[in-house]
């Protein structure tokens, strides 16, 4: 075993130290706090490097086991993990994670509670990375309730806010109603697998042992058990991720601060679901015939739909964050998707690209709201391009790479997913909603760009010292000019820009170096691949879709410069009430308002009135009679008892008044005493050893 | 008379010496002086019976002694110090007048 | 009963007596080192030689200059005598404390050691000793010397008055 | 011839007895070496204080002594007629019995201190079986004379002396101490006889003196600084400091019994340098192993003259300290150096013996003092003297 293997531990260990440790820290030690955060995360990134190389040399499933606690006969073991998978992730987790750190320091650098929040974010990078290299489906179920518990305390960092208050609890519950499901995943699997680890000498719960058996077993409804588990766990994931119908907490989310939307909202919690899912693969996928499961069958299709629904929403949104968050959840579903009709390699190369371009994309938009003193309304920015020339450059390659814009790393990923939608064997409809998605995905990337980087400045002077003076935190700084952020922030801008456009040609499909890595084998270069398969057409195709969004939006937004802010949408002059239905997020959170917590209001009303009435008046009733029982003893003590016991009680009081004149307070009384009582007891024990 | 008995009839001497002076002084040191005392005719009587007693190999009473003696220091130390406080306190070390435990 | 046992059992007791009797309580203090100096002689003359020295060097070179300081700063005047009744009843208890001891050896020490060969503890062992079978008691008394240090510092320090 | 010379005292001390009635046989052969030590060790004082005066004088640019006698090498014999003709004044108010007996204890306590100290080859009063507890043991009863004579002379100076010479002498004691046990770890013994066989023996023509190992040479100069403040020298002579406190526990002393304060102190002096020379300098065993020709007694006495004119020397060098320096000094930086010398000494008893071994036993001392010096030194702010003149 190798040592990176055997330390595998120390990378979630180190972060999750720090944090521990700033915890200690008073407000005002900041530089200590973000230096230890810094070094540790650098640290977990540099031991990351090394676990990815050692993968590189030589991909296996390396992990380690041991015995955590013992319940009967039972070990609950524990352990790490660590195979392309992990390898991946942990890479993408800490250098991701270390961009947006350093970037905080410019972010939050006003922040009265700046240790606080480096002590959260290094808590949620520990056990972000623990869930990654979990061997164990409990410790990753810990580690990923500690993950849902930072992003509810980073969501409401500005509690103060109520709506970050409400934001937080939203979040916490709506993830809680899939974490239910996942929980009941992992019960499911151990009644029938006897074991949760994942990987075990050939006795893990995803080996192969294991999967054939569940695959095997039926459960009700036409599922098989590994179905059944997966769709479970999937519910989980989809409360993570974000996918329809559980989305409604990740838009609110960006009410926390853009670092952590960017860290934990878009690159890497969201993430965890999708992850999760592809850890879980075998388990999803396995079939008895070799054929689709119903497991992938449901993710896919979740995907899909959740990846065109999201689009629509971002279409008519204002906020820069709210756009992206849309935009985030969109994606999911694309990953979901890929994992559905393709595998793991498909979804997570998505997963990974996603990661780096979509930090940018609200690294890009925290630079934005820095740069203007608190503004989130894209109708009030404008004309930013000239003011903030680095943030607009890699901004617009973040844009690019997240539309799908050929070369750039979105493409090539999204592409991969589309393909292999397109030969899903089961329906062509998740293509053509993919397709859709990727069109509207085009559509309002453009529109935000245009919106806030083009046209002329609309904010007046008025309106950002009003944002200022209510946005506390963010930048709240005073009012100001818009101005370009410093270097702390730009440069992982520029360094994860590089990432969004670069990344991608680690898996093309000439090249694909990446999926093959992930699944251990070894990849060569091939440009004829592009030939086979169907794959230049279904490429140009969706090209062609993606020049058609941006054209259309730039239309619509780019061709003549938007003139203030109150003017009205292009898109809502043209079609007021679909725009407004999607402006109010197709009214899925007032859906949920009348059914959801309707129904929950309803029930606890009516375990009110059974508590006043029912329940309280058995209690009353019980305290009457044992009332009604005391008197009588009570009485029966009065008269009885105390005049023999307050007797009783006087004759001690004489006693103790005569014995409290031996107690002189005069040492030498005492001591005098026992002097005496020394003569007695060798009396004592001289005639009792006589008799 | 042995020399058992001898070593034995001094140490009881001491002790009562001990315990009289403690008894009847007035002055808190020298009530200690007195408990010191009855210390050191204790300890007289672990030598006197390792010495002619039937296991003086083993050492018992040599090492006794020598933790008695240890301890004894500590006590006088913590003893004195206490007489100091006191008498910081009260103005006074007669025992006769330290009779209260209110401050 | 050898003439050394005596002349050193009467310095004990003579110093003994004078620390307890004296009126001035330095001249008392001097008196107890006397007795201390008595009881040394006693140790060696039992052959406890390791015992002997460590008296000298702990009770004479510490705990008496112990009490001579407490003496000198807790400055006094001379303490009138004890009342009649306390001295007759304490004198009294002890008369009587060393007339049973005196009794209970007489009557009942006769049936052990007369005469034994002197026994020899050699620095050597009670190091052994002390360093194997007592390791624990030396520790636990290592640890209380250092509280009673602590302690003792702690309650003799002038409380500061409290400033502002 | 040199085995002869070697033991000339000892083949004396037998004849003596061999010649003598057999009734006073036990009794010739105690008396005849306390004599020795008796006749021995005033004459060295006496010669002591003519060589420290004329030392000092020559540190301090004067000629010294030069009068009585040849080169005023009879001063002491002069001095002795003068203390002995003076009128012993004793206060009005002091006490009488104690103020007197302070002296003598003190001397005699100091010369049951050389029964334990092996001056020579087989020459040693008391081959005891703890030595060197014998020897602290009686060093501690010093304490009691100097506290006497400061009490008993009823002079606010005369108890003042006393308190800080007491306070001196504890704190400096538990150093003192704690260094000679790391020698008696080392030999495995508390006997002093034992301890100077340990030492003797040559690698090569090299010694086996404890003060060459880093814990002994770090112990060595603890034990010195300790035994300069435990006989009251310069730079701790506090207790005697004229300039605030006049002479000290002594000052109303006078003639004769001042006599015998000042030989006690000089006694003691010898004293511990007789014993450090026996823990540390290899006792009378000779540096060399070329030189081993030479009689022991002269080496041991060479030992403890060399060490007393470092005493003289150093009396002459440094300024007194101040009563707060001294005691930071022992229980702050003494007593934790000799505790990590006992630990090195530990430590050198069980690694194999070499160059590393040396390197590894001097790394934690080195350490600790330099850890010490800098924790102790940043309490204080040393700035650059500041003068301040009168309008």
């Amino acid at each position: 075993m190798v040592w990176i293997v055997r330390n595998l531990w120390l990378i979630p260990a180190l972060p999750a130290a720090a944090a521990a440790v700033i915890a200690l820290f008073r407000q005002a030690q900041r530089r200590l706090a973000a230096g230890l955060a810094i070094g540790t995360m650098g640290l977990s990134f540099l031991m990351a490097l090394i676990a990815f190389a050692h993968m590189l040399a030589q991909p296996a499933t390396e992990y380690v086991n041991f015995g955590w606690l013992q319940f009967g006969s039972e070990w609950l073991k524990f352990g790490w993990v660590l195979d392309p998978l992990a390898a991946v992730m942990l890479v993408m987790v800490t250098l991701v994670g270390l961009l947006i750190f350093i970037f905080s320091i410019g972010y939050m650098e006003h922040d009265e509670n700046f240790t606080r929040f480096f002590c959260f974010l290094a808590l949620f990078a520990g056990a972000m990375l623990g869930l990654v290299i979990a061997n164990n489906l409990v410790l990753l179920f810990m580690c990923w309730e500690v993950v849902g518990l930072t992003s509810y305390l980073l969501i409401g960092f500005w509690y103060q806010r109520p709506a970050a208050a409400a934001a937080a609890k939203k979040a916490f519950i709506v993830t809680r109603v899939g974490d239910l499901g996942l929980f009941l995943g992992m019960l499911w699997l151990y009644s029938l697998s006897g074991t949760l680890v994942f990987y075990d000498n050939g006795g893990g719960c995803l080996e192969h042992a294991a999967i054939a058996a569940m695959a095997a077993h039926a459960a009700a409804l036409g599922l098989t058990a590994s179905s059944g588990i997966g769709l479970l766990i999937f519910c989980g994931a989809a409360g993570k991720s974000g996918q329809v119908p559980l989305h409604v907490w990740l838009p609110d989310a960006m009410e926390g601060p853009t670092p952590v939307s960017a860290l934990i909202h878009a690159a890497t919690m969201v993430a965890a679901g999708v992850f999760l899912v592809a850890r879980m693969y075998p388990l999803m996928a396995a079939t008895t015939n070799g054929g689709t499961s119903q497991a992938l069958e449901v993710v896919a299709w979740v995907g899909a739909i959740t990846a065109l629904f999201a689009a629509f929403i971002a279409v008519a949104q204002d906020d820069i964050k709210r756009i992206l968050a849309y935009s985030t959840v969109s994606q999911l579903g694309y990953m979901m998707l890929g994992l559905g009709v393709g595998g793991v390699a498909i979804g997570m190369f998505h997963l990974i690209t996603h990661a780096f371009f979509k930090s940018l994309l609200f690294l890009g938009a925290g630079s934005v709201i820095h740069g203007c003193n608190g503004e989130q309304d894209i109708h009030k920015m404008g004309g930013l391009r000239k003011l903030m020339p680095i943030t607009f450059a890699t901004y617009a390659a973040g844009m690019l790479a997240l539309c799908g814009v050929p070369l750039f790393a979105g493409f090539w990923s999204k592409d991969e997913i589309l393909h292999a939608a397109h030969g899903w064997n089961v329906s062509a409809v998740p293509y053509y909603l993919g397709a859709a998605g990727a069109l509207l995905t085009a559509f309002y990337m453009t529109r935000q760009v245009a919106y806030v980087f083009f046209g002329k400045q609309r904010e007046t002077s008025e309106a950002v010292a009003h944002d200022a003076a209510t946005a506390q935190g963010a930048g709240a700084h005073g009012a100001g000019e818009t101005h370009e952020s410093p270097a702390v922030m730009t440069v992982p801008l520029i360094i994860l820009g590089l990432f969004a456009t670069f990344l991608g040609f680690v898996g093309t499909p000439a090249w694909p170096w990446f999926q093959a890595f992930l699944e251990g084998q070894h990849a060569t270069l091939d440009f004829g691949a592009f030939a086979g398969n169907g794959i230049l057409p279904l490429m140009t195709i969706s090209s062609l879709i993606v020049f058609a969004g941006l054209g259309l939006a730039w239309w619509l937004y780019g061709r003549r410069p938007i003139e203030s802010a109150e003017a009205r949408d292009a898109l809502e002059q043209m079609m007021p009430g679909a725009f407004h239905v999607l402006a109010k997020r197709v009214y899925v959170d007032e859906l949920y308002g009348v059914t959801v917590v309707r129904l929950a209001e309803w029930s606890a009303r009516v375990m009110d009135w059974m508590d006043r009435w029912v329940w309280n008046g058995a209690v009353q009733a019980v305290a009457k009679i044992v009332a009604g029982v005391a008197w009588i003893d009570s009485s029966l003590d009065t008269a009885v008892i105390n005049s023999g016991f307050d007797g009783c009680c006087e004759g001690v009081e004489h006693g103790g008044r005569l014995v409290t004149r031996t107690q002189s307070g005069r040492v030498q009384s005492y001591l005098r005493v026992l002097g005496i009582a020394l003569i007695v007891l060798v009396l004592f024990l001289y005639w009792s050893r006589k008799g | 008379m042995t020399p058992l008995n001898g070593c034995l009839l001094v140490s009881a001497l001491l002790f009562s010496i001990g315990l009289g002076g403690a008894l009847t002084r007035r002055s808190a040191i020298l009530v200690l002086v007195g408990i010191e005392l009855m210390l050191n005719a204790a300890n007289l009587n672990f030598i006197a019976f390792w010495r002619y007693g039937p296991h003086p190999e083993a050492l018992t009473g040599v090492l006794f002694v020598t933790f008695s003696i240890a301890i004894a220091a500590a006590e006088a130390a913590v003893g004195l110090a206490l007489i100091q406080a006191v008498y910081r306190h009260a103005k006074t070390t007669d025992v006769n007048q330290l009779d209260t435990m209110k401050g | 009963m050898t003439a050394p046992f005596v002349i050193l059992a009467v310095v004990t007791i003579g110093g003994a007596v004078a620390a307890m009797t004296l009126r001035k309580l330095v001249h008392c203090a001097l008196a107890l080192a006397v007795c201390f100096v008595g009881l040394a002689g006693l140790y060696l003359d039992l052959n406890a030689q390791f015992v002997g020295l460590v008296q000298v060097l702990v009770y004479v070179g510490a705990v008496v200059i112990l009490i001579v300081f407490a003496i000198l700063l807790t400055r006094h005047d001379e303490l009138p005598a004890q009342t009649n009744r306390t001295r007759v009843a304490g004198l009294g208890v002890s008369a009587v404390v060393f007339a049973l001891l005196a009794w209970a050896v007489t009557a009942g020490g006769a049936q052990m050691g007369a005469a034994v060969a002197a026994p020899e503890a050699a620095m050597k062992d009670i190091g052994g000793a002390l360093m194997q079978k007592y390791v624990l008691p030396l520790e636990v008394v290592g640890l209380l010397l250092t509280a009673a240090l602590i302690g003792a510092v702690v309650i003799a320090m002038e409380e500061k008055k409290k400033a502002r | 011839m040199t085995q002869g010379l070697d033991q000339i005292f000892v083949t004396f001390q037998h004849w003596a007895v061999a010649h003598s009635p057999a009734a006073v046989q036990p009794a010739v052969s105690i008396v005849l070496p306390v004599a020795g030590i008796l006749i021995l060790f005033p004459s060295l004082f006496a010669i002591t204080t003519v060589l420290e005066r004329k030392g000092l004088a020559r540190i301090q640019n004067r000629y010294g002594p030069n009068r009585v006698g040849p080169y005023g090498w009879l001063q002491p014999v002069a001095d002795a007629v003068k203390s002995l003709t003076k009128e012993d004044i004793v206060p009005r108010t002091a006490d009488k019995l104690v103020h007197f007996l302070a002296p003598v204890l003190l001397v005699t306590v100091v010369f049951l201190e050389y029964a334990v100290i092996p001056v020579g080859r087989n020459m040693v009063l008391a081959d005891m079986n703890s030595g060197v507890l014998f020897f602290f043991a009686a060093g501690a009863a010093t304490e009691m004379s100097v506290f006497m004579a400061g009490w008993s002379s009823r002079n606010k100076y005369s108890l003042l002396g006393a308190m800080r010479a007491v306070a001196q002498m504890i704190s400096y004691e538990a150093p003192l101490i704690l260094s000679s046990i790391a020698v008696v770890m080392a030999a495995g013994s508390l006997s002093t006889v034992t301890i100077v066989e340990k030492q003797a023996g040559y690698s090569g023509f090299w010694p086996h003196w404890y003060v060459l190992t880093p814990w002994g040479l770090a112990g060595f100069v603890l034990f010195a600084i300790a035994m300069t403040a435990e006989s009251n020298r310069s730079p701790f002579d506090l207790p005697e400091g004229e300039s605030e406190i006049i002479a000290g526990y002594f000052t109303e002393y006078s003639g004769f019994k001042f006599a015998l304060f000042f030989l006690g102190e000089y006694l003691e002096m010898f004293a511990v340098s007789g014993m450090a020379v026996t823990l540390f300098l290899g006792g009378w065993a000779a540096p060399f192993s070329f030189l081993t020709w030479i009689p022991s007694w002269i080496w041991f006495l060479g030992k403890v003259m060399t060490l007393i004119a470092v005493f003289i020397w150093v009396r002459g060098t440094l300024p007194r300290l101040r009563m707060d320096q001294l005691m930071n000094f022992a229980w702050k930086f003494m007593l934790p150096m000799t505790l990590m010398v006992i630990f090195s000494a530990g430590l050198w008893k069980f690694l194999p013996s070499g160059v590393l071994r040396w390197l590894i036993c001097a790394a934690p001392i080195a350490l600790l003092y330099v850890v010490l010096g800098r924790v102790l030194q940043s309490e204080r702010r040393i700035e650059k003297r500041v003068y301040r003149y009168a309008e």
